[in-house]
């Protein structure tokens, strides 16, 4: 069971949040084209390793979070803020 | 407006008396009859508002995860920047009413008074009771009076705060689940015993 | 009721009081703090099972819950429970238990014929057979082997008892009670940590419940333990698993050892432990040798003999030979011989030992150099056969019990679940844990040290270690065991004896060593490919006891060390848990909780017939006598499309919305343009996912100049607050947007027909409903039996209609004071039954065709889709295929036949003849009409807009169906939209 | 290599087993061969099977970094069906159920493939139109499908919740040539027949690189050394996004785990696969007796092959729910898998934008019962350097052109589907 150090709330469960996956591709600007909507939307670098990603604080704070998290084995680096710039480490 | 009485969100079963084992020291649950007003305040405008409420309850805005009282007042932190206002029911959306002619714009002042529903849960035993659902950490170490965790306890996004060092805690839980909560709690406090009082 | 094996004292059991009960019909008695298997052995009953393959009598092994070979049905009926270890059931009054997986009785079992032809059945016989002829292995083969596997039987009624979750958080877990156990706890309790102390077993103490010598050291600690108010002890609760994020799950028995739970008590309860540190104190588990027939009842683990004589007072046998390859079975057999056990020899492996001289001493003879090479006995030992390992003859000495102790293997489970990699220890030939990879460490027997002493040592000083980690200091020292002499274990690495005959290394799963040995000459040389092809370790002890024997023969047929081979993976549950022990109180009616809306009692009072959708609870229709079929549906929906009815549409989600941006949020959320939407309308908005395909779709009301109340679907609600919440926090938090989930503060009513003004003009106050006054998708406040409203006029019916909404406690007062002014025009209260009559007739789209698979221009919905702008979804939207003119679009259909004879049905395929295989689309929504008196639909076909008008076959070949249908518009109702506006 | 009958058994009987050889040969890697399979789970070794019974291509190679078997293949729970709704893909498994029912036959291997049915419940009548959906689209195409109700569940499985349960039992939509094969014996009867047709299995051979010439796929850098091969397949499940990166492909797949479970043997007690519809929890019992169990994916990207303390409290009370009699049955192991999850939830058997180099993946928690058809339509796709037609829309392009494959309707979240 994940346990995830909400920067708000402190460390929860896991049962309290949502997942959006990859939080390194962002949405492109307005005028983005196709290629630029097919990265955002498919294309994956799937790490073995650290993961930036979106979690959700659903049945708490209700923020998305940045979680900076490894793949293998589910240690937690950062529980950062939506805006926060954070990067994973590396391998 | 003064309005018809209000139908109790925890249903028709649930009437004061005695539950579960009987001796012992049970534990005390309450219906609430309480207005609640969800307040988010802007950017720029949580100093302002904060003045605002002040005024209007005596209460200081609790930081994140607290809550603050006074008398049957309470201010809970809910999320950045949002808290949950909870006073003794009076006029039928006054409470709202008030907050939002105060605030202004820059605060999205929203009546909650019929979509949550508030469960005062109290007795020596009632942190056992919560440990059966209750995911939160409620240790004095860790939680204290005048703490406040949503979270989820069975299932259902629920508050908890913290009232006193009984312990005595005020759940806060979506009113369509009121009835389904209520059913937990009494089999999860039917091994120490429990009373349900009647709504204050 | 004499128990002919008691010893006259010593153990913990209470001699004072007698435990009646009964094993395989017959009556026994015991006393409480035996386990079944000691009042068994008591009792001098040694033939308690039957082993899984081969049917061969199997008795008691162990003295734990490492027990191989003596599994039971333990109790009767609905509490009935399969594979019970005798060896961990504690005994109660009346206790029943059945011998299993034997036909016709344990004594007689037919099934044993397969021992007799098991030379033909070695591993993984059936990979290899049973292909001949191909229709037989379905029709004779499997269910045969079907049959014969499995051990017991489960209960033929549903569980009586209630379980429980618990949640707990700690600084320090200790696993374990034995001397390093008590210790490490002590030490971490007195640095004023929160301590959680789990033991499996009901009494406090581990190895030292059979050390008389150390009782009042393990009761001062007790009592220590017990008066600190931070350390939580509980007993009879097994660590099952140790998981990420230092969580661990463990599962307390609370009432296995009672008849029946107490009132308002629960059987068990899973723990949930978020511990900071753990200390795993588990201990070790001693290890068989493999040799032949040493699976026969009266064969046993000599500390197992040890602790039935200590801890129970119970003789394991008479007459006891010992066989070992280490120094702590001369403890266990001065033990036995001390309880008045006569121990003919001690065969030990070795060529010598400094313990022999303390045999010598009690007259016991001790053969070194030298092994047993068989048994003889079938149901029971009867004698044991030896030799001097160097060759020499075979000499047959007469026992009733065989003890034997390879050495042992410390309890490393909780550890490996954690991934940490194990470690050889030369010394004690066997695994012990490696460097960590989660918050914990291990001491005592678990750690590869023996004597009470050193544990304890151990245990203190892995509690003190464990507390500071976590910020807490030891305040105050206390007393450890006195050390006992010698306790260096002295093993020599032996696992097995070549001879002739049935080696077992794994008891319960009837593996040989023979079998390992020709899954290594097959190429099933990896630990894992020879577990999986034998079944090596896979039953229900996963290989406790004899696991390591296993992976020591491999590695001999590998001629590889067994550090190189390793063991296969250990994974939880470190015993197997009780599935409804996970279930705890979320069973039955109970799995999730229910959702009522604030009309639910009104319902309820007034025959409303429910359906579960998600967690809500909803009406489909209301009906006194419980009618089923189409009738009450019928009813329902004539009355909206001749009268007016009411329906409870509390459920749809609803979002408040405020703050300065809210109309360029929504514009970027919608495919259509909010923006404009005036101050006291109401609009219909559709949303995509990025991906372009239909999100969700409902109205939303611009309430105030920054405020709109949005509308989702019932099913969506959740998702589209959370997908809102994603794209202000995440891709344009400059927005200044607030959104406030209320769902629960509305109970919301739609009242719908011709006659909905009429009805309610005669309720509704301060708020004029006249067409002019209130025009389609206006929105406005008023009050109902003094009761604040808010009207939205939308319709999903496609009559005439007004969604009123009242704060949720006051919702049975509205909905009965319009009720009560509909009265003189028909009012009927409708259902989800008749609310999907309705809008399929009209055209509405809803979940069927809301499925994740369909685009807005599917749909229909081209225009709704803003030419300028960004919103979620636009660029993928316009992907090729998507926009495919081929793809299927939605269409209305309706059936040739106005007869009701040859339905329509939801999920039927379009195909172009009667007979066609080529599926042009789906029928996604179905109704009986009242309008149009036939049945129609609602489908999605390829070029479906272009066929309007064309005859196609809606095809159910799964009922053998096809029916004839006229493509349509999807509106079959007020096409023009009249009656809306009306 | 010995022939396996029961005349062979009653031999080896009498001579105490001591002539059985090894079930493959254990080679070592040769320079080059005409096809590297990259994968020695269920799809490398059929491919590898297909290609040289197939087509006549024997001079194959199938690498696996560790021991062939012991991924997914031999981790999951075994039900085999084809029950999809479309024709893309219940096609495709339809071939593959067709090859499951005389594998035992053509592998000379007793894989314990058992069509006793599977049955996914359904609890509302929408349920049910979306499951007749799928059944009618089943049936169009050929296969066999049936729609039952309460009773006819009852009558199958009658230790289910009929009377109690919190989401009522209304009916189910059955296969009956559905059911389960056992896992190891897949891997180990395709790694057979493959080396009996030639092919080199090599274990502890692990891909490093994928060696690229003007373009082409030259051959494979591995911990045993360069292996040279005009044409490689990639097979390798959970690890798909990562040797096709070897090569500079980036994919639309996400890892995830999902996790199965199994109880303590006990008597027959379910005789079907049966599938939960108001939840995720499917059930089967294998022959030893155990109950072999499992529910959704973890929900978020993964690669730990283990077990989790919620995922246990999940599917274990929609077990007891669905079958309360199973209340006092005790569970006994947990572990888990790393599926490669497209963001359709449908799979990828194709050619890859780096000619020579093809892809075979994605197969979410569905591709067990896809080993013999994805082998035989893959072995197609190496060979004719094209897509058979069973496999033509499983591309990577249809994410970019719209045409993605979605049964549920999930849209592009790799762990919803
Ligand atoms: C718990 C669970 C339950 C499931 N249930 C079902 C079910 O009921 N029905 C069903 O149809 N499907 C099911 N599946 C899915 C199915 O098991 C998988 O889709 C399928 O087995 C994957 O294909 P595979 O057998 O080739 O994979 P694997 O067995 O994982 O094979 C891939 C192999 O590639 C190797 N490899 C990886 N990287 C390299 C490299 N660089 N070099 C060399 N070798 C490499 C790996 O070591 C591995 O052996 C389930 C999966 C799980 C985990
Ligand atoms: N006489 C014997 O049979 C025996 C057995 C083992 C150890 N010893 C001796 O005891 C001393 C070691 O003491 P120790 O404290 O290290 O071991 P211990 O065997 O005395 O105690 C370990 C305890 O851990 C418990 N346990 C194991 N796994 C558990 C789990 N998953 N959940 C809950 N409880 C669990 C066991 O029931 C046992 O009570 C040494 O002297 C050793 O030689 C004696
Ligand atoms: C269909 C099936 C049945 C299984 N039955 C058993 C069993 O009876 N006993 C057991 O210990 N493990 C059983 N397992 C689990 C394996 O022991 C093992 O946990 C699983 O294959 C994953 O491998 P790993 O745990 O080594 O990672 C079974 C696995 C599968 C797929
Ligand atoms: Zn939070």
């Amino acid at each position: 069971m994940h346990r995830i150090d909400c920067p708000w709330c402190g460390v929860r469960d896991e049962a309290e949040f949502g997942y959006r996956g990859d939080a390194t591709v962002r949405r492109p600007a307005a005028d983005g084209d196709a290629d630029a909507f097919y990265a955002f939307v498919y294309d994956r670098t799937n790490p073995k390793g650290w993961h930036v990603e979106w979690w959700q604080h659903v049945a708490g704070c209700r923020q998305w979070l940045k979680v900076v998290r490894h793949t293998v084995t589910h240690e937690i680096r950062t529980v950062a803020k939506a805006g926060d710039d954070v990067r994973a480490p590396s391998p | 407006m003064s309005a018809p009485e209000r139908l109790s969100p925890f249903g028709p079963e649930a009437k004061p008396g005695r539950h579960g084992a009987a001796g012992g020291t049970p534990v005390s649950i309450t219906e609430r009859r309480v207005d609640i007003v969800q307040v988010t305040a802007g950017r720029e405008a949580e100093a302002p508002f904060a003045d605002i409420v002040k005024d209007a309850t005596g209460l200081s805005l609790p930081p994140a995860h607290q809550a603050a009282f006074s008398g049957e007042a309470m201010v809970v932190w809910v999320q950045p920047s949002g808290w949950l206002m909870i006073k003794p029911r009076g006029d039928e959306g006054a409470l709202a009413k008030a907050l939002a002619g105060v605030a202004g714009d820059a605060v999205a002042v929203v009546d909650q008074s019929h979509g949550k529903a508030v469960l005062r849960l109290s007795g020596a035993r009632a942190r056992d009771v919560l440990a059966k659902g209750c995911r939160v950490d409620l240790h004095p170490r860790a939680f204290l009076t005048g703490s406040a965790a949503t979270t989820t306890v069975d299932h259902i996004t629920i508050t908890v705060v913290q009232v006193d060092a009984i312990p005595t805690y005020d759940l806060i839980l979506p009113a369509n689940f009121a009835e389904a909560f209520l059913e937990w709690l009494l089999m999860s406090a039917a091994e120490f015993g429990c009373e349900v009082r009647p709504p204050t | 009721m004499s128990q002919p094996h008691r010893l006259a004292v010593g153990g913990r059991i209470d001699r004072s009081r007698s435990l009646p009960f009964r094993f395989d019909n017959r009556a026994f008695a015991g006393h409480p703090g035996d386990t079944l298997a000691s009042a068994l052995l008591a009792n001098g009953v040694r033939l308690v099972g039957r082993s899984f393959k081969y049917h061969r009598p199997r008795g008691i092994f162990t003295a734990g819950p490492e027990e191989p070979s003596a599994l039971v049905e333990l109790r009767t009926g609905a509490r009935q429970e399969p594979n019970t270890r005798v060896t961990t059931a504690e005994l109660f009054d009346g206790l029943e238990a059945m011998s299993q997986h034997r036909w016709p009785s344990l004594a007689f079992d037919v099934s044993a014929v397969t021992s007799l032809v098991s030379r033909f059945l070695g591993a993984g016989f059936y990979y290899k057979t049973f292909m001949w002829p191909p229709s037989f292995w379905e029709k004779v083969y499997e269910p045969l082997i079907r049959r014969a596997a499995g051990l017991g039987r489960v209960a033929a009624a549903p569980d009586p008892d209630a379980y429980e979750a618990m949640h707990a958080h700690c600084d320090v877990l200790v696993v374990g009670t034995g001397a390093a156990g008590l210790a490490a706890a002590r030490a971490a309790g007195s640095a004023g940590a929160r301590v959680i102390l789990a033991e499996q077993d009901f009494e406090l103490g581990g190895g030292l419940l059979s050390e008389p010598a150390h009782e009042s050291w393990r009761q001062s600690m007790i009592a220590a333990l017990t008066a600190m108010p931070e350390v939580r002890l509980l007993p009879r609760t097994t660590v099952f698993g140790f998981y990420e994020h230092d969580v661990l799950g463990a599962v307390e028995r609370v009432a296995d050892h009672l008849p029946t739970p107490s009132d308002h008590g629960v059987r068990q309860r899973v723990w949930t432990i978020r511990a900071r540190q753990t200390v795993l104190a588990t201990g070790a588990t001693e290890r068989p040798i493999a040799f032949p027939d040493n699976d026969r009842p009266g064969v046993m683990l000599t500390s197992a003999a040890m602790t039935y004589a200590r801890r129970f007072g119970v003789r394991a046998g008479e007459r006891a030979v010992v066989f070992a390859n280490n120094d702590t079975a001369y403890d266990a057999a001065f033990a036995l011989h001390d309880a008045g056990v006569i121990v003919a020899a001690i065969i030990d492996v070795r060529k010598a030992t400094p313990r022999a001289d303390g045999a010598y001493a009690r007259n016991i003879a001790v053969r070194l150099g030298s092994e047993v090479i068989g048994v003889r006995g079938g149901r029971q030992v009867s004698a044991v056969a030896i030799r001097a390992r160097n060759g020499g003859a075979e000499r047959v000495i007469d026992a009733d019990l065989l003890c034997v102790s390879g050495g042992w293997n410390p309890a490393v489970h909780l550890q490996s679940h954690t991934r940490a990699k194990l470690a050889w220890d030369k010394k004690i030939a066997a695994f012990v844990p490696g460097s960590p990879a989660q918050a914990e460490r291990s001491a005592g027997a678990a750690l590869g040290i023996f004597g009470i002493a050193r544990s304890a040592a151990s245990g203190t000083r892995a509690g003190i270690e464990a507390a500071a980690a976590v910020g807490f200091r030891q305040a105050s020292a206390f007393d450890l065991p006195a050390p006992g002499g010698d306790d260096d274990p002295r093993v020599e690495a032996f696992w097995q004896v070549k001879a002739q005959g049935k080696a077992f290394v794994d008891l319960q799963n009837d593996v040989t060593a023979d079998d390992i040995r020709l899954a290594h000459r097959e190429g099933y040389v990896h630990v894992e490919h020879a577990k999986r092809y034998t079944t090596h370790g896979m039953a229900t002890d996963q290989g406790k006891t004899s696991g390591m024997l296993g992976v020591a023969v491999l590695a001999d047929a590998r001629g590889e060390s067994i550090e190189k081979v390793g063991v296969p993976t250990y994974r939880p549950y470190v015993t197997p848990v009780t599935w409804g022990a996970f279930a705890g109180r979320d069973v039955g009616h109970h799995l999730q909780p229910i959702r009522r809306t604030p009309l639910h009692h009104w319902h309820v009072r007034n025959h409303g017939i429910f359906l579960e959708t998600g967690l809500w609870m909803r009406p489909l229709y209301y009906s006194a006598t419980r009618e089923t079929g189409w009738e009450p549906i019928l009813r329902e929906a004539r009355a909206v499309r001749q009268a007016v009815g009411i329906c409870d549409v509390s459920t749809l989600g609803k979002i408040d919305v405020q703050g300065r941006d809210v109309g360029i949020f929504l514009d970027r959320l919608y495919t259509n343009t909010f923006s404009t939407l005036a101050v006291g309308k109401a609009r219909y908005g559709l949303m995509l996912r990025e991906d372009g395909i239909v999100f969700d779709d409902g109205t939303t009301s611009r309430i105030a100049e920054h405020r709109h109340l949005m509308t989702t679907t019932t099913a969506k609600a959740a998702e589209v607050l959370a997908h809102m919440e994603f794209y202000h926090q995440t891709v344009w938090p400059e927005l200044d947007v607030r959104f406030c989930a209320v769902t629960d503060q509305w109970a919301q009513m739609s009242v719908a027909g011709p006659k909905t003004r009429l009805a309610l003009q005669g309720c509704v106050e301060g708020l004029d409903l006249s067409n002019e006054a209130f025009p389609f998708m206006g929105v406005g406040d008023g009050t109902v039996a003094g009761c604040p409203v808010r009207i939205y006029r939308v319709s999903f019916s496609g009559e005439m209609a007004y969604e009123v909404a009242t704060p949720a406690g006051y919702g049975e007062r509205v909905w009965e004071a319009i009720l009560e002014a509909g009265k003189p025009h028909g009012i009927l209260p409708y259902g989800l039954e008749a609310l999907g009559l309705l809008r399929i007739e009209k055209g509405h789209v809803a979940g069927p065709e809301l499925n994740g698979q369909t685009t807005a221009r599917d749909l229909g919905f081209d225009k709704m889709i803003k030419k300028k702008g960004d919103f979620i979804g636009r660029v993928s939207a316009d992907r090729p295929r998507l926009l495919d003119p081929d793809r299927p679009r939605l269409v209305g259909i309706r059936a040739v036949d106005p007869s009701f004879e040859r339905r329509l049905r939801g999920g039927a395929h379009m195909v172009e003849k009667a007979a066609s295989t080529n599926s042009l689309g789906w029928v996604t929504s179905i109704t009986r009409s009242v309008e149009l008196e036939r049945w129609l639909g609602l489908a999605m076909i390829r070029r479906g807009p272009e066929r309007i008008g064309q005859r196609l076959f809606a095809a159910y070949p799964l009922k053998n169906e096809v029916v004839e249908v006229e493509v349509t518009s999807p509106h079959h109702v007020d096409p023009e939209n009249l009656r809306v506006r009306a | 290599m010995t022939h396996y009958s029961a005349f062979r058994l009653f031999i080896e009987g009498l001579r105490d087993q001591t002539g059985w050889t090894r079930a493959w040969r254990d080679p070592p890697p040769k320079p080059a061969y005409d096809v590297v399979i990259i994968g020695g789970g269920g799809h490398g070794l059929a491919s590898a099977y297909y290609l040289a019974k197939e087509h006549g291509i024997a001079n194959v190679a199938v690498l696996e970094r560790g021991q062939i078997g012991l991924g997914n293949v031999g981790r999951n729970t075994t039900i085999v069906r084809s029950n999809y709704l479309f024709p893309e893909n219940n096609l495709f498994y339809e071939k593959s159920l067709q090859l499951w029912e005389g594998l035992e036959q053509d592998l000379n291997f007793n894989v314990m493939m058992s069509q006793r049915g599977v049955i996914n419940l359904y609890h509302s009548d929408s349920q049910r139109d979306v499951y007749a959906r799928r059944g009618n689209s089943m049936r169009l195409g050929g296969i066999d499908a049936e729609l039952i109700d309460r009773e006819q569940v009852r009558a199958m499985a009658p230790i289910l919740d009929f009377d109690n349960a919190r989401f009522p039992i209304q009916g189910g939509l059955l296969q009956r040539r559905g059911g389960t094969a056992r896992h190891d014996a897949v891997a180990w009867g395709f790694a057979r027949g493959a080396d009996r047709h030639g092919v080199d299995v090599i274990q502890n051979c692990e891909v490093t690189a994928i060696r690229r010439e003007a373009g082409r796929v030259v051959g494979v850098e591995t911990t045993r050394g360069y292996i040279a091969a005009p044409k490689v397949g990639i097979a390798v499940a959970g690890h798909t996004s990562h040797v096709a990166a070897m090569a500079g492909i980036r994919l639309p797949v996400e890892s995830h785990v999902l996790q199965a479970f199994v109880s303590e043997a006990i008597k027959p007690v379910i005789d079907c696969v049966v599938t939960f519809g108001a939840g995720h929890f499917y059930i089967s019992q294998s022959d030893k007796g155990g109950l072999v169990f499992g529910g959704g994916l973890d929900g978020y990207n993964s690669y730990a092959q283990r077990g989790t303390l919620p995922e246990a409290e999940h599917v274990l009370k929609e077990g007891v729910a669905l079958i309360p009699i199973l209340s006092r049955l005790r569970v006994l192991r947990q572990w888990a898998g790393v599926m490669d999850m497209t963001f359709d939830g449908t799979p990828l058997i194709c050619k890859t934008p780096v000619p020579g180099l093809y892809l075979n993946g994605g197969w979410c928690y569905g591709g067990f019962k896809a080993i013999p058809g994805s082998g035989w339509c893959f072995a197609h796709t190496i060979a004719k350097d094209a897509p058979h037609a069973l496999n033509a829309a499983m591309t990577i392009e249809r994410f970019r052109d719209g045409g993605t494959i979605d049964e549920k309707g999930a849209g592009p979240f790799p762990w919803l589907h």
